[in-house]
């Protein structure tokens, strides 16, 4: 389980986070909607380790991880981008995490990269490189990327951001039948409430360094700042 | 934190800026038992600065004495290129900076540069004294023993000896212009074919012209006076003035150095060139760089002879181990080989009279200069070199009313 | 903590040292250290500003940097458009003068380009001169004709492929057939398209590359005249003449020259750097 | 028409980029090349390339030493200048940073050379291998800070963050990713502070007191004793490693200019 305690930063006297506190079970997924510059990076780098809170803490099943290197912390933390490293081919990129781990053998990591390419469906992909991919296709390597490396949090920050509406639709069914198989616990962020909605079990709203919790739909739609009753209202006018 | 480092690092640096003038008289001295000297210098290295304008003393030197005093006496000798300015430049450095041993151990100098680093006291010495072959030097010529006026105190060693000659071409000059006033008229009637270089030998040129004008050689010994220079400077401005629009691009620019002026001598851009060295002509002949109807004359005002000299720098730590290559330089073997028209054709500094016979013989066997003036003769017309202040006048006064005019 | 150890070692590497060199020759050009030294004098001052040539030499350099750098530019202008398409083989060329020293390209053109050079004896076989002091003076001139020259032939390759390069990221093409659509003729796009858009993008680089070609050394040490002469080659005279008393002049004129420079790029890359923010 | 003028154009410029290597060249292998033959050049004679061999030779030890001084150079100001530029791409004073760096870059080495002699002298690095790196340093190591504060962008930061996350450690990080990801701009950086180094006379010279026989320092002094053969042959020497380099670069090099302060 993890839990978020008293989480504040500043960026040059200005407050970024304030006092965020949250916690998370195990294989659920914790939905954040909030504006772009509501803090929502910076939140999602400090628990992944790649910035350093002023105060606060992070517990990871009772374990304070705060101060550990990000390479410990067995969290991965995926960009807007996919950011597969051009350098690689696909199964570079796949076997990457596996590689790191120096108690593999050869042939375990290529099997585990290929069986993991199969799952995604783009084991005819493995020997391209990633510039002659789709935004589609290298989403999904990216999520495989980051499966491989067997975290225990997966922090997903708009990862569907640069997809047009259909691959978006896809890759967010997609993610949610991954997700179940291999048990993630995560943290989804994003500005899109429908997107929100569907991804998360939990939700939370991220705005001026403040969060808000809500453990259902039905709480989250009674705080008017989130804007969902609104956003029911219009559909409902719509269709009345 | 940052700042406070930087701000602790300047301090250290401008530290360097007061310590200067310490000198370090910790270099060691010059043992007064040669075959300690020769036994300690064995295996050291020795930096040589001089002048390297000229490929076949770059030969001499680089295939002929470093390897025999490496194979004699266990030296390395290094050779840096460097005239007598950028010596002084570089040893006043390491005088300003306090530094404890100096980057050179022995310099080529004379007249200007041996005043600057006396001034300064950057030569070791006297050591003349303590060198087994200065027996046969012939220190009762004053075109020797002193340099450009100033005696030279046992501060730097007589290495060659010769005097400034003009070269033409005998193609393009049916008879040369003998004085001055010849010269004024040959130059008005071929213009563009006359030049001298913007460095030391034309300098020297300019001097034995200047005193020429004056007639009176003897005006001009002993030290500066700015009477004299005032006057008969002026009387040479006026000259160079009259003749500059008949001059190698119309005087506008000259050659930068003597090399500079050999080139456009040999490509048959100029008529004439000239030389320190009385005896350069054959060698350039010889070596294929003039063309064979090159002939060196001297005008009938004189010109300046001079030595040049071999120096021991006194922050040196090896001040052993170059008196030993100096004490090898003015060796008679080593002197003979420098002397033929071949090698570099330097006159020599030693008294043939003291020496043995055999050596007497090969000195006088040397091959003989075809196309250099008779050495009897020219030395006839040998002016003295005027006290230093007088080429540093020259060289500011002939950029400033000259060439910037 | 790496973080301060890096920009503490940059800092050392750039400021530092140039600010104590500064310093001592301040120093020494008033008389306050050095050998010669015998307390505060501005008599050296007086002399670098008023007789000494400093003005004229800084001058002729930078007289000598904006001539090379106009014409490089006019020819790097014209002749850009060549080689933006097509493999990159075209664009590999211009990197090959880029490789050639400053010195060899000097030593070359003074056998091109000296009375007894390959131009002139070109000159004599085809019957226009007849002997080599025949030749116009163009190497150590006072024009700096081929002082010019060489830095142009290292500059115009530099600016042709900086200026392809603009011409792609400020998508030159579109606003020229843009341009065209409102009805503008070829040379009308050149003129008031074209030309100002790289005009303003490489004016930075123009600014830096004239103070770069003012400071050269080698190039004006083997061609250019001894008056006027460089800014480097009088200053490094004056600080190897035989006249001691030359020495505070040569410090204070290099403290003047860095200074300048010091205040020209400090100028033109605060412009730039505002521009480049404002962009983002 | 106007296809054909490009062409010409074309050709144009391209003889007058190539001549000067193959004419230096030719000249090189000749001596007494006196007026007024053009093409004849004199003897042939491959004497001074033969020398070359020669274990004494000067200009063999001058390429040594050149490509020693180049190659340390170039590689320390590469390798630091990376690790520096990443900290002042990330740095609130960026700008201000990077005006120190431009400084010692464009004011003209000999100048600099002679504003630092003092201290060079007293520190004992004047006249030295040693003293001539660190001089060169000074000014290629800004230079190559300029270069990559160019090229550095957020996306390679994280990407570089993205390997801490799936486990890799900050040396892998560098080596696995950042390296690898940089090799062509890393290869270009190097390729330009090895020229600077390679092709700097008047600071190798006044530093290095006359000592440190580079070959643009025996260039010099060739012209200046009119040895036009002997500096013919050091210029080929000059000549050919850069070449060299450009033609392993050739792939990524007209990317480079992007990324290019100056030069």
């Amino acid at each position: 389980m993890l839990k978020v305690t008293n989480i504040s930063k500043n960026y040059s006297g200005v407050e970024v986070l304030k006092n965020i506190s949250f916690d998370l079970q195990v294989n659920k997924t914790l939905s954040i909607l909030g504006k772009s510059g509501g803090g929502k990076t910076t939140l999602l780098k400090i628990i992944a380790g790649l910035l350093r809170q002023d105060s606060g803490e992070i517990l990871f099943d009772n374990i304070n991880i705060s101060e550990k290197a990000p390479e410990l912390r067995k969290v991965v933390y995926l960009y807007q981008e996919p950011l597969l490293f051009p350098h690689l081919t696909v199964r570079g990129n796949l076997e990457f995490p596996l590689k790191l781990n120096k108690t593999l053998s050869k042939d375990m990591i290529k099997r585990k990269a290929e069986e993991m390419a199969e799952e995604l469906s783009i084991a005819d992909q493995l020997d391209k490189h990633p510039g002659q991919l789709s935004g589609g296709q290298s989403q999904r390597v990216n999520f495989g990327r980051a499966l491989l490396a067997s975290p225990r949090l997966l922090l997903l920050d708009e990862p569907f951001g640069n997809l047009d509406a259909q691959t978006r639709a896809s890759m967010q069914t997609f993610y949610k039948k991954v997700e179940e198989e291999h048990q993630i616990t995560s943290i989804f962020v994003t500005h899109d409430l429908k997107e929100a909605l569907i991804m998360g079990d939990r939700y939370g709203f991220l705005e001026n360094g403040k969060i808000r919790e809500y453990s259902s739909l039905a709480e989250m739609q009674k705080d008017s700042i989130t804007g969902l009753q609104n956003e029911i209202n219009f559909w409902k006018e719509l269709e009345g | 934190m940052m700042l406070r480092n930087i701000i602790f690092l300047f301090v250290i640096i401008l530290s360097g800026c007061n310590s200067e003038k310490q000198q370090s008289d910790k270099g060691e001295e010059i043992s007064d038992d040669w075959s300690e000297v020769l036994k300690s210098s064995r295996g050291k290295k020795v930096t040589w600065m001089m002048w390297q304008g000229d490929p076949y003393i770059n030969k001499y030197v680089s295939s002929y004495v470093v390897p025999n005093v490496k194979e004699k006496f266990g030296i390395d000798l290094e050779v840096v290129s460097g005239q007598g300015n950028q010596i002084v430049s570089t040893l006043i450095a390491e005088l300003e900076a306090g530094s404890s041993s100096s980057e050179l151990d022995m310099v080529w100098i004379n007249g200007e540069t041996f005043y600057q680093l006396r001034q300064i006291g950057a030569l070791h010495g006297p050591f003349l004294e303590k060198l087994p072959n200065t027996k046969f030097i012939d220190f009762s010529n004053k075109f020797i023993n002193k340099d450009f006026q100033q005696s030279i105190d046992g501060y730097e060693c007589p290495w060659g000896n010769v005097q400034l000659a003009l070269i033409y071409n005998k193609d393009m000059v049916e008879e040369p212009p003998k004085s001055l006033k010849e010269l004024k008229t040959w130059v008005k009637d071929n213009p563009g074919q006359f030049t001298l270089s913007n460095d030391f030998t034309g300098i020297t040129l300019l001097k034995s012209w200047m005193i020429g004008l004056s007639g009176d050689p003897e005006l001009f010994t002993g030290e500066f006076s700015e009477e004299v220079y005032s006057k008969y400077s002026d009387k040479l401005w006026d000259y160079i003035k009259e003749i500059k629009p008949y001059l190698w691009r119309q005087g506008e620019t000259f050659p930068a150095n003597i090399a500079q002026m050999h080139q456009l001598f040999s490509n048959g851009e100029l008529a004439f060139t000239m030389s320190n060295n009385d005896g350069e002509v054959d060698n350039k002949i010889l070596q294929g760089l003039f063309p064979e109807s090159s002939r060196a004359f001297i005008f009938n005002e004189g010109t300046i002879r001079n030595s040049h000299y071999l120096g021991i720098v006194e922050g040196s730590d090896k001040k052993e181990a170059a008196a030993v290559v100096i004490n090898y330089l003015i060796s008679p073997e080593a002197q003979l080989h420098k002397m033929k028209p071949s090698v570099w054709g330097d006159g020599t500094v030693l008294s043939l009279n003291e020496l043995p016979d055999s050596l007497k013989v090969a000195f006088e066997s040397i091959e003989e200069r075809k196309y250099a003036p008779d050495r009897e003769e020219i030395y006839e017309l040998a002016l003295e070199e005027p006290a230093p202040e007088y080429m540093i006048r020259l060289f500011e006064d002939f950029r400033q009313k000259i060439i910037e005019q | 903590m790496k973080k301060k150890i890096l920009i503490s070692f940059f800092l050392v590497i750039t400021v530092v040292p140039v600010l104590a060199g500064l310093i001592y020759a301040f120093l020494y050009s008033l008389g306050i250290t050095g050998v010669i030294s015998k307390g505060l004098t501005f008599s050296y001052w007086k002399e670098i500003l008023y007789s000494s040539g400093f003005f004229l030499s800084l001058f002729y350099s930078l007289i000598i940097g904006a001539i090379t750098i106009f014409i490089s530019f006019f020819i790097a202008y014209f002749i850009y458009p060549f080689f933006i398409n097509g493999s990159g083989k075209g664009q590999l060329i211009m990197f090959i003068p880029l490789s050639i020293p400053p010195m060899v390209w000097a030593f070359y053109h003074y056998l091109m380009f000296s009375g007894a050079g390959f131009i002139s004896r070109l000159s004599y076989h085809l019957g226009l001169i007849s002997n080599p002091g025949e030749f116009p003076v163009l190497v150590n001139d006072n024009f700096g004709t081929i002082v010019i020259l060489t830095h142009v032939v290292m500059a115009f390759p530099f600016f042709t492929l900086y200026f392809i390069r603009i011409h792609n990221s400020e998508k030159i093409d579109r606003l020229t057939t843009l341009a065209k659509n409102f009805g503008a003729s070829d040379s009308e796009v050149s003129w008031r398209v074209r030309l100002p858009i790289i005009f303003l993008k490489s004016r930075v680089l123009l600014i830096l590359y004239l103070v770069f070609v003012a400071g050269s050394y080698e190039v004006p040490l083997l061609l250019g005249s001894q008056s006027p002469r460089m800014i480097t080659v009088f200053t490094l005279e004056k600080m190897q003449r035989f006249d001691l008393y030359d020495k505070p002049v040569a410090y204070g004129a290099a403290f003047l020259y860095a200074i300048v420079v010091l205040i020209i790029v400090l100028f033109s890359l605060k412009r730039s750097f505002r521009t480049d923010e404002g962009r983002v | 028409m106007k296809v054909e003028f490009r062409n010409v154009s074309k050709v144009l410029i391209y003889s007058v980029i190539v001549f000067p290597i193959i004419w230096i060249f030719i000249f090189s292998l000749f001596t007494n090349w006196a007026f007024p033959s053009i093409f004849g050049f004199g003897e042939f004679n491959i004497n001074i390339w033969e020398r070359l061999l020669d274990s004494e030779s000067l200009l063999l030890s001058g390429l040594l030493l050149s490509l020693i001084i180049s190659l340390i150079t170039a590689i320390l100001s590469v390798s630091l200048g990376f690790a520096t530029s990443e900290v002042i791409y990330k740095s609130r004073y960026k700008n201000t940073l990077l005006l120190s760096a431009y400084f010692p870059y464009v004011l003209s080495p000999v100048v600099l050379a002679l504003l630092l002699q003092v201290y060079f002298v007293k520190a004992g690095l004047s006249g030295s291998l040693i003293g001539v790196i660190v001089a060169l340093f000074m000014i290629v190591y800004p230079y190559s800070v300029l270069f990559f504060v160019g090229y550095w962008n957020e996306n390679l930061i994280n990407m570089k963050q993205l390997v801490r996350t799936l486990g890799g450690n900050k040396f892998s990080a560098w080596t696995k990713v950042v390296i690898p990801v940089s090799k062509p701009v890393i290869s270009l950086c190097f390729f330009q502070c090895f020229i600077i180094a390679w092709f700097e006379f008047g600071l190798t010279n006044l530093l290095g007191v006359g000592k440190v026989k580079t070959l643009p320092v025996q260039i010099y002094m060739y012209i200046q004793e009119a040895n036009p053969y002997y500096a013919a042959v050091a210029s080929c020497l000059m000549i050919a490693p850069p070449l060299f380099l450009l033609f392993i670069n050739r792939r990524w090099m007209s990317e480079s200019i992007k990324f290019s302060p100056l030069r």
